[in-house]
């Protein structure tokens, strides 16, 4: 069978993905006053890491990601649905956004970029754990 | 020390993408490199030395930039005449360059180069197969994508 | 603030994160299971109790006021359904803690469990057209999973219709609500039931409700369109196959009666009468595709088909007695369907088969459990004094009343055949002696056992108490029939009393 | 009295408990329920006597107007002491009848649930509630049809039974709701009173239609009358019990009910009478022929049924008066015959009558018991099947309509009856001494007491008839008649019904004699009757599932083609309909495109026509990618960035699944033909024009203003966003995301599922399992 | 200038119409994918010559996502031929 | 002034797109047309992202105009790479006017070995790959 | 240009319908495929059509000057391609298993469970 990836592709991903979850953690990060947030964001993580493992194949892009992309599907959602929950604190219905400003750097965090973050992790899950079993089938018919 | 360049390198360059210079957004950048570089560390080569090799790389992309123009417009020639002046062939390419990511790079550089197309490296990476739209001469060729090879390696060596 | 809205939509949303999350432990999946499910119900319950206290309850999600941001509207019918799918999870989780195999364990058959029910409630309490089609999503790609949840060749065929007829009326929902966005500016229900008001005579929003009508007609499987549901709901694990009789179809009946109580109540005579037709058409076309079956589940799907027609009839004929005659009959139904998919999988436990030529003798066997068969098989065949007969009288009282004699004919007559079909079930299954050529008896445990009965007992005990006291879901039929017939109220309930957006 | 009903239920659900504990007396014992309630029956029979009523008030579900409330007159007395009086001996006989059956548990459950079920239908008061018990008596039934339940015949009995009691019970139903509208009451009670408004009511027609049909399945009357004799395969006690003392009478209790209110019309006489006749008449034809005991019997009870039905149709004073000592007199008879049948039959391990002879020296109480009986039967003196036959002769003869159509009937049913009664008798105890399958023993007291018991009372009152005048004042009281007491005698001095009742006497006997020749020459007759009734319900059963499954093989075909065809057929339809005859002019707005949009557009629409066209799979999909990408170009040209990157990028992984998933498969065929793509073009088109139309009609009609504009305001002072799209995506519609997010777990988890989950392949499996148990 | 970019824009959907003639016309997958490879780069073109006609910045973000991503499809499609699947195909 | 040079730039990479696409639909073969691809449609690319920077003058714009290139030339060759060697190995028959082809007789379609021609006889056949330092 | 894309949209739902009623499999997936980017390019024709005017608040305003593009039906498409994405890649794999399982790629081959 072909090996998974050739040299120049291998090369290329190496320096790509990096650049393509930056690119990713950009987007995710100004989604909300430019085009962006967290489910474009994913799509490219996720794009990034497929070139990963077309590149270089199931076992480095499980060492890359040291979790399983069904994690990142469950902790997502989890994120996202637990993202709801702190406006119950102050009183308000599910999902009043909260913003909190942390003094000095005048850094801002809130409940919509958690939601946010919970989407981008949940995207990166999904389509990972979709093409990687995709490309485990190919090892079983490699097997066959 | 090359982990901190790509670092600062991936920050700055958070800091272009973004358009907003304050320090919050820099801090915000480096520690998105930190961990994007912290996540894939294991595998980047090396890159030492790359703060000397700044000028090296300024005229380097004049020249790339210079090929690039000129081979261009000859493809452009011959696509927009009727005629075929082309004599493509497929032509070996012995390698000086070394490390995976030199050989990836003078790959990508001579598929850039109009006329010019990497097809693929042997098994034992010493050989470039290249796609040549223009053989009419080739020693010529070989002899100017040597030239290309050789200033790219410098710019690591 | 009004947590007793969203918890129901909360707890089998965070029961599947969570249980996503653990899917390399079984134990607290299965531990997830049963909580999730229960705290759905004990939820709903509570839910129930306020909205009776209190009438129809409204959250607006993100604290937006209400036609801009996403309202959960809980009223009885909504409520109601919510409780019923609570009931239905808790006795599907534990039947399956029984039937669910290891594998099915680590492929995701409880997250996919709990986020179906999430999809199901969030359709339920929604207030909003589009996030409507979310959760229909959610229900559906939810039930896609589960449907192929084994892998096996019947699964892949079914499901291949499954999905093909399910997206296609997706799509046409999703057309709607796009043109209805188009023409009245609005998502929210309340809003578009206002505004749909102020353009009277207009024949777009004739043709839009018949886009709705057509898209959840598939959902619901009405005649002609439930060609995917005979396909493919005898195809997956039996646990899963209950879980979608009881609830996926009556999600689109759901759908159905909100949409044409409180969005499109306008022209009656022209909307209502073409569900009539269908209504009548689908318990006739239903009953008959059951009768040429022989395989357990395939018999009981047609039925399904068959009881659709039954609560569409309730909304067709539009009075009073008939919406609350077919709310009962949706909550009988759902009971009652579920209890005889657990059955039928307790039956293929014992047995190894559905198919009725290879079954046989287990009243001999397990006399109590042929006992636990009658009870919603002739609840299902509207036998007195069971739930069934309640919802079959007030459906066909309605409809004489109503003047609708040649439905009401068909309806009676597809009482009778359905008892056909039940007794064909009972005496093949049941009474016939085994076949000799037939495998001995697949040995169960009888922790196994007893997990496979609790449900089938408890849902039984159900469609008892509603026959027996049918008094306490008749008040609640008549006072959610009653809101639904005012659809003011709720939209005063949603905008508030001003209804505070004027366009 | 519901009390009672109830407890009666509750101790039918126990009695497989009680069988544990108590064995063999469980039988007589459960018998004290249905004898307490003989004894406080007799206790309101002052009240009865008197001409008053009894109403036991008891509210179910009152906004639906149901309700348990119990009513207690004349006729319902006299049925509620039928039912409980019988329904005790027979518990009685049970207990020995079935003693060694393992199956006695299920079957005392089954007689008390119905005998409950009975005992509800004659007292309710509430239609609602008839109609309840009246369906729990065909179930309970249909169970003890069925009670032999791995014999296929019982099975098939079963449910012919049950399907047609319970299709009239449908009809029944129906009746009753119309019953109801039309009286503008639920109630027996106040129905009564309200016979004109009923009959002057526009449903008059189909109610009464309806509600006969109830009755008339039922009770077995022609052309129904079919499943009776095949619910012989019950066991003999049920048949005594079922099929001839109660259930079947529940029918003509029914009408009788009803008799007040629906009685005085012209259709209720005509058919009644008619149809009573005929099934008097076609019972005792059907009776004559047979050999087997108890489908005689059971023909014989048809016989009996019809002439009630008769009486009820001729529905004059006499007429109703002889109804009610018909009634009485078959009772006793015939649940007495019933049980000396089962006392045959388990004394000789036959029911055949030509197996049997000369019983009367080895089983003597037997054989006097049974000649009473018949003797009963055959309508003769001094029991009280005469005093009955009698009444009955001189009703038909005062009848005002159709006397001459009825009177023959009933002539020649009398004499067959007579003939069949006869034969009962001769046939098994007297003559030659033959040999049966189990040595001929007497039965046992507590067998004989039942039978002893009825025919007793039916010599009693047939020699001393006053003693039920009182009650047959009572119960035509009840039927709606408000006259003079009824006397009764047993010599009525030298009439015409005695004499017809000596002719019928004669030709009877010639019938006896030459009972072979007849059933020969019946026989003959024998390809007739698959023409009959039976074969009809053959037919009809047979007819509809043909009908059934050629519905089914044309619409759930198994082509999804033809699934999708019809639900967009079904599409067009309903919305071009409402769009083109209910909406009128489309009002189209103009089109104002510029150049390069119009290229954009129009390279959409070479994508999707170029994936529809490529022989290739992949080639498809590459059109598709360059129509998505075209898309995303749409978006961006109007304004909408944050779509066309999602667009984008959707498309391209979208591609690298497809490239992951095709390259195994097959390539394209062409498999259709070009007719039907044709066709499918058609479709395709028509669609396609119905969603443009309905576009144009949107952009180019009325709009209203839109929610988003309040959005537009607060997005960045409320959101916190500068990015409109975003600010809707994680704040005001957050729900839509979650949703959206969870979908896309979903289908991940699915493809994990379906890929890692390989039935064919049991490896993979196994590789699947271990492979997900460690790192993930 | 909006002529001039008016102009543009309406050559490079024109070409955009050309590459996708090559898409159609194949033959072999490899040709198509190059052809799809080359749409997807003059996209990015007319969305920075739309940047221009109408002052919006920000639609280059769309332009660097499909410049960083669009060509994981030819990725994809370079799998397929490498695991066997036909080249005509 | 910035506005003409706009305009140069505008008008220059629009032809060199232009070209491109001429050049796929014209050229003979796979490879050659890659040419036109990979390189006509970069330049036209990165001429029109240079219009834009000169056009907006900001340094947020200017960088991504920038990135836009960066990326379109780190991925470009990639992806000519991928495709040309696949479309190659599987067969895609050259033009009849190609002179040379070096490369078919040092690959082995079974096992998809790739040679030098350069190897020493007394190299093992199956050279191992260097893994990254 | 909304009538024009009335128009095309109306095409693509011809397309999509055309390729369901095929008896390949494959050509089924495609049809789908078709059909929910046809329905999405609906949503946002029908809310009509903005051009240059996305619907952002430029920096150191409070909401857009003068109208810009309608963000709702974006949203709304948005959340429809996810999910469209979501259920036809699931969709995609269903095909490819049904064909490891039936090995055909004939619908009419799939009857089995109707039958
Ligand atoms: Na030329
Ligand atoms: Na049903």
């Amino acid at each position: 069978m072909v090996k998974s990836g050739t040299l120049i592709l291998e090369v290329a991903a190496r320096l790509l993905v990096p650049l393509q979850l930056l690119f990713s953690l950009f987007l995710l990060q100004r989604g909300h006053d430019e085009p962006g947030g967290g489910f474009i964001a994913g799509l490219v993580a996720a794009g990034g890491l497929a070139l990963f493992l077309f590149a270089h194949g199931r076992q480095a892009l499980r060492a890359l990601l040291k979790v399983s992309p069904r994690d990142l599907i469950g902790l997502g959602l989890l994120i996202g649905v637990l993202s709801t929950l702190p406006a119950w604190w102050w009183g308000e219905p599910l999902f009043t956004a909260q913003w909190w400003r942390i003094p000095g750097i005048g850094l801002e965090i809130s409940t919509p970029l958690i939601f946010d973050i919970g989407v981008y992790l949940a995207v990166i899950g999904s389509v990972l754990t979709a093409i990687i079993a995709l490309v485990e089938t190919d090892r079983d018919d490699v097997i066959r | 020390m090359i982990g901190m360049m790509w670092n600062l390198l991936l920050g700055l360059g958070w800091l272009l993408l973004t358009g907003d210079f304050s320090g919050a957004n820099l801090l915000t950048g480096l520690v998105f490199a930190y961990l994007v570089l912290a996540l894939v560390q294991p595998r980047i080569a090396a890159l030492s030395g790359y703060a000397q090799r700044l000028p090296r790389l300024v005229a380097f992309v004049g020249f790339f930039v210079r090929q690039l123009l000129l081979a261009n417009l000859k493809v452009a020639y011959d696509i927009l005449t009727p005629p075929w002046y082309m004599k493509p062939g497929v032509i070996a390419m012995p390698l000086a360059a070394r490390s995976d990511f030199e050989i990836a790079f003078v790959a990508n550089l001579i598929s850039l180069t109009p006329g010019t197309l990497s097809l693929d490296v042997s098994d034992d990476h010493r050989v470039l197969y290249i796609h040549a739209m223009f053989l009419g001469d080739e020693p010529a060729l070989r002899r100017s994508l040597a030239e290309l090879e050789r200033r790219a390696l410098a710019l690591f060596r | 603030m009004n947590p007793a809205v969203t918890l129901p939509l909360l707890i089998p949303l965070l029961a599947g994160t969570l249980s996503l999350m653990a899917w390399r432990q079984p134990r607290l999946q299965r531990g997830l299971a049963v909580a999730g499910t229960g705290g759905l119900l004990i939820a709903g319950g509570w839910l129930l109790h306020r909205v009776r206290q209190e009438g129809i309850l409204v959250v607006q999600v993100g604290a937006w006021p209400a036609p801009f941001g996403i309202s959960l509207v809980a009223d009885l019918l909504g409520t109601l359904m919510v409780v019923i799918t609570g009931l239905i999870g808790l006795a599907v989780a534990v039947f399956s803690l029984a039937t669910s195999g290891r594998e099915h364990q680590a492929f995701g058959y409880f997250p996919l469990m709990h986020l179906l029910l999430a999809g199901v409630v969030g359709a339920f309490l929604t207030g909003d057209l589009f996030n409507l089609y979310v959760w229909f999503e959610v229900m559906l790609v939810a039930s896609f999973a589960l449907l192929i949840l084994g892998g096996e060749k019947a699964q892949m065929e079914g499901a291949i219709k499954y999905v093909t007829l399910n997206m296609l009326s997706s799509v046409i929902f999703l057309v709607a609500v796009g043109l209805l966005y188009g023409k009245l500016g609005t998502l929210n229900m309340a809003d578009v039931a206002r505004r749909v008001a102020m353009l009277p005579g207009d024949g777009m929003v004739e043709a839009l409700a018949m886009m709705f009508m057509v898209a959840f007609g598939i959902k619901a499987a009405a005649f002609p369109l439930f060609f995917w549901l005979p396909a493919s709901y005898h195809t997956p694990p039996v646990a899963v196959s209950a879980l979608f009789a009881g609830l996926l179809t009556k999600v689109g009946v759901y759908a159905l009666f909100r949409m044409f109580t409180l969005v499109f109540p306008h022209s009656p005579g022209y909307t209502h009468q073409v569900l009539l037709w269908g209504a009548g058409l689908t318990m006739l076309s239903g009953v008959l595709g059951a009768a040429v079956q022989f395989e357990f589940r395939r018999i009981l799907s047609f039925h399904i088909v068959s009881q659709i027609g039954y609560m569409l009839l309730g909304l067709a004929l539009f009075t009073p007695l008939a919406v609350l005659g077919g709310l009962f009959y949706i909550v009988h139904h759902i009971i009652v369907k579920t209890n005889l998919f657990l059955i039928s999988g307790i039956v293929h436990r014992l047995r190894g088969s559905y198919r009725l030529e290879r079954l046989g003798g287990l009243y001999r066997q397990r006399p109590w459990l042929s006992v636990l068969f009658l009870v919603p098989a002739l609840s299902l065949a509207g036998m007195p004094p069971l739930s069934g007969f309640f919802a079959k009288f007030i459906v066909i009282r309605a409809g004489l009343e109503a003047g609708a004699y040649g439905v009401t004919a068909i309806a009676l007559l597809v009482g009778l055949l359905t008892l056909f079909s039940m007794v064909k079930i009972w005496a093949e299954v049941f009474w016939k002696a085994c076949p000799q050529d037939v495998d001995t008896p697949v040995p169960v445990a009888r922790g196994e056992l007893w997990l496979m009965m609790a449900p089938v007992v408890g849902l039984a005990l159900c469609t008892l108490f509603l026959g027996l006291h049918a008094g306490s879901l008749y008040d609640l039929a008549e006072a959610s029939a009653e809101q639904l017939l005012d659809p003011e109220r709720y939209i005063r309930a949603v905008l508030g009393p001003a209804g505070e957006a004027a366009p | 009295m519901q009390q009672a009903v109830l407890a009666g239920f509750v101790m039918a659900g126990l009695a497989p408990l009680l069988h544990r504990w108590l064995g063999a007396r469980t039988a007589p014992m459960m018998a004290l329920l249905p004898a307490s309630l003989v004894l406080w029956l007799l206790w309101q029979w002052p009240l009865i006597a008197a001409g008053e009523t009894l109403l036991l008030a008891w509210p179910w579900v009152p906004a639906l107007g149901v309700s348990l409330t119990f009513f207690l007159d004349g006729l319902a007395w006299l049925f509620a002491l039928l039912i409980c009086a019988i329904g005790a001996l027979v518990l009685v006989y049970s207990g020995d009848y079935l003693r060694d059956d393992p199956d006695q548990p299920r079957f005392l459950v089954l007689i008390v649930a119905f005998m409950m079920a009975m005992l509800g239908l004659v007292l309710a008061d509430n239609l609602v509630t008839l109609f309840i018990f009246w369906e729990l008596t065909s179930l309970t039934s249909y169970l003890l049809i069925g009670f032999h339940h791995e014999d296929p015949a019982a099975r098939k009995a079963a449910l012919q039974s049950l399907m047609v009691t319970a299709g009239g019970g449908l009809a029944l139903l129906a009746g009753l709701v119309m019953l109801a509208q039309a009286g503008g009451s639920w109630s027996l009670a106040e129905l009564a009173g309200r016979g004109e408004a009923v009959q002057a009511h526009a449903l008059h027609g189909p109610l009464l239609v309806c509600v006969l049909l109830g009755a008339f399945t039922k009770s077995a009357q022609f052309p129904f009358h079919f499943w009776l004799p095949n619910a012989m395969a019950a066991p003999t006690p049920v048949s005594a019990y079922l099929h001839s003392a109660t259930m079947v009478k529940a029918g003509i209790y029914l009408l009788a009910r009803l008799h007040p209110v629906l009685g005085s019309s012209d259709a209720w006489v005509v058919t009644l009478s008619l149809v009573g006749a005929l099934t008097m008449a076609l019972g005792a034809c059907l009776a004559i022929r047979q050999t087997h005991l108890k489908i005689l019997l059971a023909y014989s009870t048809v016989m009996a049924l019809g002439a009630m039905t008769l009486l009820l149709g001729i529905g004059s004073r006499a007429a109703l008066a002889a109804f009610v000592v018909f009634l009485v007199a078959h009772a006793l008879y015939k649940g007495a015959m019933f049980l000396v049948a089962g006392i045959l039959d388990q004394a000789t391990g036959t029911r055949d009558l030509t197996g049997m002879g000369g019983l009367r020296h080895r089983m003597p109480w037997t054989a006097l018991v049974a000649g009473l009986a018949a003797l009963s039967l055959a309508g003769l003196p001094p029991l009280l099947g005469f005093i009955g036959k009698e009444a009955l002769f001189a009703a038909v003869l005062e009848a005002d309509r159709l006397r001459g159509v009825i009177l023959p009937l009933a002539f020649l049913a009398a004499l067959l009856t007579l003939a069949v009664a006869a034969l009962m008798v001769l046939r098994p105890f007297f003559g030659a001494v033959r040999e049966t399958p189990r040595p001929p023993r007497e039965g046992s007291p507590a067998m004989l007491a039942g039978p002893v018991l009825l025919v007793g009372l039916s010599l009693w009152l047939g020699l001393a008839p006053h003693g039920l005048e009182a009650l047959v004042t009572a119960t035509v009281q009840g039927l709606g008649v408000r006259e003079a007491a009824v006397h009764l005698t047993l010599w009525h001095g030298i009439t015409l019904p005695l004499g017809l009742s000596l002719a019928s006497l004669l030709l009877g006997a010639l019938v006896v004699r030459h009972w072979e020749g007849v059933r020969v020459w019946s026989a003959r007759l024998e390809p007739l009757m698959a023409l009959g009734p039976e074969g009809g319900y053959a037919a009809v059963m047979r007819g509809w599932l043909r009908l059934a499954e050629a519905q089914t093989r044309w619409l759930q075909n198994g082509h999804l083609r033809s699934y999708l065809v019809m639900t967009l057929l079904v599409l067009l339809g309903l919305v071009g309909h409402a769009l083109f005859v209910r909406h009128g002019t489309l009002a189209a707005p103009v089109p104002s495109a510029r150049g390069h949009e119009a290229v954009v557009a129009a390279l959409m629409v070479a994508g999707a026509v170029t994936a529809c066209l490529m022989r290739s799979r992949l080639a498809a999909v590459a059109a598709l990618g360059a129509m998505g990408f075209s898309i995303a170009l749409i978006f961006v040209l109007f304004s909408a960035p944050d779509l066309a990157i999602t667009q984008l990028l959707v498309e391209t992984l979208t591609v690298v699944l497809l490239a992951l998933v095709l390259f195994r498969l097959p390539r394209f065929a062409i498999l259709s033909t070009p007719l039907q793509r044709l066709r499918d073009l058609g479709v395709a088109s028509l669609v396609g024009g119905l969603i443009s139309l309905l576009m144009l009609s949107v952009l180019g009609g009325e709009q209203l203003p839109r929610i988003s504009a309040y959005m537009i305001a607060n997005g960045l002072p409320m959101g916190h966003g500068h990015n409109l799209v975003n600010v809707i995506l994680v704040d005001f519609r957050a729900l839509d995301t979650l949703g959206e997010v969870i979908v896309l777990g979903l289908a991940a988890t699915g493809v994990f599922a379906m890929l890692g989950l390989r039935p064919e392949d049991p490896a993979s499996r196994r590789e699947a399992r271990a492979g997900e148990g460690g790192h993930g | 200038m909006p002529i001039v970019i008016l102009l543009c824009l309406t050559l490079l959907t024109l070409a955009l119409g050309l590459v996708f003639l090559r898409l159609f016309r194949g033959p072999g997958l490899p040709d198509r994918v190059v052809a799809l490879e080359l749409f997807a780069t003059i996209i990015v073109g007319i969305i920075g010559l739309l940047a221009i006609a109408t002052d919006i910045a920000l639609l280059l973000d769309v332009a660097i996502v499909m410049a960083l991503m669009s060509f994981m499809a030819t990725i994809g499609f370079a799998r397929f031929l490498e695991r066997g699947g036909p080249r005509d195909d | 002034m910035i506005e003409w040079l706009v305009v140069g730039l505008i008008l220059a990479g629009t032809t060199f797109m232009l070209v491109a696409a001429l050049g796929v639909v014209r050229l003979p073969d796979l490879l050659t047309r890659m040419h036109a691809t990979t390189k006509a449609a970069t330049l036209g690319v990165s001429l029109i992202m240079l219009a834009v920077a000169l056009h907006f003058g900001e340094v947020a714009v200017v960088a991504r105009a920038l990135g836009v290139v960066l990326f379109l030339m780190m991925t470009a060759p990639v992806a000519a790479h991928v495709i040309g060697r696949a479309g190659y190995f599987v067969g895609t028959r050259l033009w009849s006017g190609t002179l040379k082809d070096e490369l078919r007789p040092h690959y082995h379609p079974l096992t998809h070995r790739l040679d030098s021609g350069l190897e020493r006889p007394d190299e093992p056949s199956d050279p191992t790959p260097r893994d990254p330092p | 240009m909304e009538p024009v894309m009335a128009v095309i949209i109306g095409i693509l739902f011809a397309a999509a319908i055309y390729m369901m009623l095929r008896r390949s499999i494959v050509k089924l997936v495609i049809g789908l495929m078709l059909l929910s980017n046809a329905a999405n390019l609906l949503i946002f024709v029908t809310a009509g059509l903005t051009r240059d005017a996305p619907p952002l608040v430029p920096q150191g305003m409070s909401a857009p000057v003068g109208a810009v593009a309608d963000p709702l039906p974006q949203a709304l498409v948005l959340t429809a391609i996810v999910i469209s994405f979501g259920v036809l890649s699931f969709a995609v794999v269903l095909v490819h298993r049904a064909w490891e399982v039936v090995r055909t790629d004939d619908l009419d081959h799939l009857k089995e469970t109707d039958t």
